[in-house]
């Protein structure tokens, strides 16, 4: 276990476990909200590999000090952030006409 | 700096770890008589009536929704406005583009919240405004 | 092995732990709970790769808006206090294999690829060069705020209550 | 500087008497004990004395007053109390969530010292990114009073602990708008920079004074900080989320003994948390008018280490922890001065008054920063005047 924390791969591999169980979640879950998260998983593992890379690949990328990984990682939250606010409404709003958020039995297009 | 993680993360550590601690401790000094009346929900001494879970308001979900924007924003605008008294330092066109850029971005959620005024979002007593409303147009038509 | 290898572990344990039951927790409302571990595992990890900045905007974001925000969906949309059990456990099978084709299929690419150049983080501040980058080659990521207020439009207008009528229900009130 | 640090100043002695030092690590944990348990809980706790004797005062009581001189240790058996009382949880209330949801609370307020500069030398973490961390930590507190009122399965926690939730996260965004005016004045997040820009003004020197009196923005920031603050710790005029009148006790209603114990500490923790980052931010830390306090130099050393920074660290402490208590002191007197507000009311307060004016705000700060190069009312007077 000495130098797991600079251990690239392992950094990789956890990261794909949140992204597999995110894959789960979404593929599997019924209730709206659910599948929701497991989104919210699968960006959260891609957004790790991006800092893995630039904390731990340094200079192997170009002009490296402009911090690309970590500023893609905050693109990746600033747009978690905005697909939760509209995402979230779009369930409230299935849950008022519907008195339900299975998304597998809101399969109408009428509200 | 790994130093520095480190002192906030034994701060951080030590004060989740103090609830449970606290109370694991007190586990051997505390009386313990169960009765069934300290097991059942507290209503002020009646029997609590249905679930608790009532339906919300969901002018709650609305605030959050909109709080979950402006969160971001004042996140994101940390690092750039920290750039600010560097900026006049450096002089030119570095410090127009920090006030620029990021009064740019405070100007167009500003435009959201303006927005959100004009159509009553943020409004917490709209459904009042509104029931006074239907309760005036009832009238009307009873009156016809 | 170092604290650092130990508190990177644990976040693993942690965040593997609280995606599993994420996944496969029968009630939501614990699935949600759990993602706060998962949130706050990848927030120490980022803090471990020397991220400071991100790992302060994981916190504030994910886990005191985003998760707030699905905690309150949660709380006012599903019959949470009827407790569910794993009734889909059929429903199950396809996206497990599909998931463990994908894991099995990038690990495989993952550990087989030649990592030698690997370099140590360094633990300078970050937040000045996010900055600059920032209003610099990516003052586009930072403009993105448009979209930002296209959300916030578009999701106040969804969510706002349907009609009039439908609030003419007297027993909710202003809690 | 951070406390860790200037704790490992031990070391010289340990590594002298026996040949080797400790870990570093051995140092923070123990800068953690010394603030959270010798600072932040017995301080917390001798707050709700102090609320006590206060509302006495002001209702023309006497207040505690039997145990110990002046009822000083009142605290003291509250707290011994509430550790002896039964712990009893409620049959439908929802087991893990409730004992994990205390823990949240504790690690958002309590966790958030860690960026508290008591001294120059004495900082918890001196993170580059202090402030923000604070701010980070401090939104784990609205998800632990959420959770907490849920899993106790009452109908007043959940209204409560709803309230709570909207109130805490809506309040953060004055709160935020007002830190980044600061931002701009000081160009840094680090709470040790941030308050070092505030020493008295000196010819040629980097001080501009307390950043309240920066500029006349920053005097209405302060009072926008001040109040998103009373509502981020649920105190009066702010307390919905626990109105005794309406809510029994609000989100904590479940919770008896030590938990409701634990969840009070925090509360208090939090206001004296958000009392010194006013202080911190605001106030000028531990900088006193026409004086550095850093340049105190009594030439005292033990070997050859340097005693001074421990005779500037007592000065400078007990200076920030006054301003500390005048701060809480004046919270302590609104809670007995102003009445609740509506839910609407609250509501309308954040989002037509303090997030409307705290972005002007920050245009103005921007605006002065710019247009005077950064330079305070105060320099600009100096210079005027010719002092510098």
């Amino acid at each position: 276990m000495a130098g797991l924390a600079t251990h690239l791969p392992a950094y990789l591999i956890f990261s794909l476990v949140l992204f597999s169980f995110g894959l789960v979640a979404a593929l599997a879950r019924r209730s709206a909200i659910g599948i929701f998260m497991g989104v919210e998983l699968m960006l959260n593992g891609a957004a790790l590999n991006f800092v893995a890379f630039q904390a731990l690949r340094k200079g192997v990328i170009a002009n490296d000090n402009w911090l690309h990984g970590h500023i893609f990682s905050l693109f990746i939250i600033i747009l978690a952030a905005i697909e939760a606010a509209v995402a979230l409404a779009i369930v409230l709003r299935v849950f008022g006409t519907r008195q339900t958020i299975d998304a597998d039995r809101s399969d109408e297009l009428r509200g | 700096m790994l130093q520095e993680f480190g002192n906030a993360l034994s701060f951080v550590l030590l004060a989740a770890i103090l609830p449970p601690l606290i109370l694991f401790i007190g586990k051997f000094f505390r009386p313990s008589f169960p009765h069934e009346g300290k097991l059942t929900t507290y209503e002020c001494g009646e029997l609590p009536v249905g679930s608790a879970y009532v339906m919300f308001n969901n002018r709650f979900y609305l605030v959050a929704i909109v709080f979950l924007v402006f969160d971001v924003e004042v996140a994101l605008l940390f690092p750039v406005l920290m750039l600010f008294r560097e900026a006049i330092e450096i002089g030119g066109p570095a410090i127009s583009q920090v006030f620029a850029l990021s009064f740019a971005f405070l100007g167009v959620l500003f435009v959201g919240l303006v927005y959100e005024w004009k159509t009553g979002d943020i409004d917490w007593v709209r459904d009042a405004v509104d029931r006074r409303e239907h309760l005036e147009t009832l009238e009307k038509g009873s009156s016809k | 092995m170092t604290l650092a290898d130990i508190f990177v572990a644990f976040c693993f344990l942690l965040g593997g732990a609280a995606a599993f039951f994420t996944a496969f927790h029968p009630n939501i409302l614990y699935a949600a709970i759990s993602l706060i571990g998962s949130l706050v595992a990848v927030a120490g990890l980022y803090g471990a790769l020397g991220a400071d900045f991100l790992a302060a905007a994981q916190l504030i974001i994910y886990v005191g808006g985003i998760l707030i925000v699905i905690l309150f969906a949660v709380m006012m949309s599903e019959d949470i206090y009827k407790r569910r059990f794993f009734e889909g456990a059929k429903k199950y099978i396809f996206p497990v294999l599909a998931a463990a084709l994908v894991f099995g299929g990038l690990a495989k690419v993952t550990l087989d690829a030649d990592w030698s150049v690997a370099t140590k983080p360094d633990f300078e501040p970050t937040a000045r060069a996010m900055g600059w980058a920032l209003v610099g080659p990516y003052a586009l990521v930072f403009q993105y705020v448009v979209v930002l207020l296209a959300g916030l439009i578009g999701a106040v207008i969804i969510a706002r209550p349907a009609t009039k009528m439908q609030k003419f229900t007297d027993d909710e009130g202003d809690n | 500087m951070s406390l860790a640090e200037f704790l490992s100043g031990i070391n010289y002695f340990i590594a002298h008497l026996f040949g080797t030092g400790l870990p570093m690590a051995v140092f923070s944990i123990l800068s953690a004990v010394i603030v959270l348990l010798l600072f932040a809980m017995p301080v917390g706790g001798f707050c709700t004395y102090l609320e006590r004797k206060v509302a006495a005062d002001f209702q023309e009581r006497i207040g505690p007053n039997r145990v110990g001189p002046l009822g000083l240790l009142q605290f003291f058996s509250d707290g011994i109390k509430m550790f002896l009382k039964e712990d009893s949880i409620s049959k439908n209330a929802d087991r893990w969530i409730y004992n994990f949801a205390p823990s949240l609370v504790m690690a958002g307020s309590f966790g958030a010292f860690a960026a508290v500069p008591f001294s120059a030398y004495m900082i918890g973490a001196d993170l580059d990114i202090g402030i923000f961390y604070a701010m980070a930590l401090g939104s784990l507190v609205s998800l632990g009073v959420l959770l907490g009122a849920w899993s106790s399965d009452n109908k007043w926690s959940l209204i409560g602990g709803m309230r709570g939730a909207a109130q805490i996260v809506s309040y953060e965004i004055p709160l935020g708008i007002a830190v980044l005016s600061v931002i701009t004045i000081c160009g840094s997040m680090n709470m040790h920079t941030l308050v070092a820009q505030q020493a008295w003004p000196t010819a040629g020197g980097e001080g501009h004074f307390w950043n309240v009196f920066h500029n006349p923005f920053m005097i209405i920031n302060f009072f926008i900080y001040f109040t998103a603050a009373l509502a981020e710790c649920n105190r009066t005029p702010f307390d919905l989320p626990e109105a005794e009148s309406e809510l029994v006790s609000g989100f904590n209603t479940e919770f008896s003994g030590m938990r409701f114990g634990l969840y009070a500490l925090s509360e208090f923790a939090d206001v004296i948390l958000f009392a010194c980052i006013a202080t911190a931010i605001f106030l000028g830390g531990w900088h006193v008018p026409f004086f550095n306090l850093q340049s105190i130099n009594l030439g005292l050393s033990i070997g050859e280490l340097d005693l001074s920074p421990l005779i500037q660290s007592v000065l400078m402490i007990g200076v920030f922890l006054f301003k500390v208590s005048v701060l809480v002191f004046v919270v302590m007197w609104l809670r007995w001065t102003l009445p609740r507000l509506r839910v609407d009311q609250l509501m309308n307060l954040c989002w037509k008054y303090l997030i409307p004016i705290s972005f002007f705000n920050l245009i103005g700060v921007a605006i002065w920063t710019w247009a005077f190069s950064g330079r305070s009312m105060l320099q600009l007077l100096g210079q005027l005047l010719g002092v510098y």
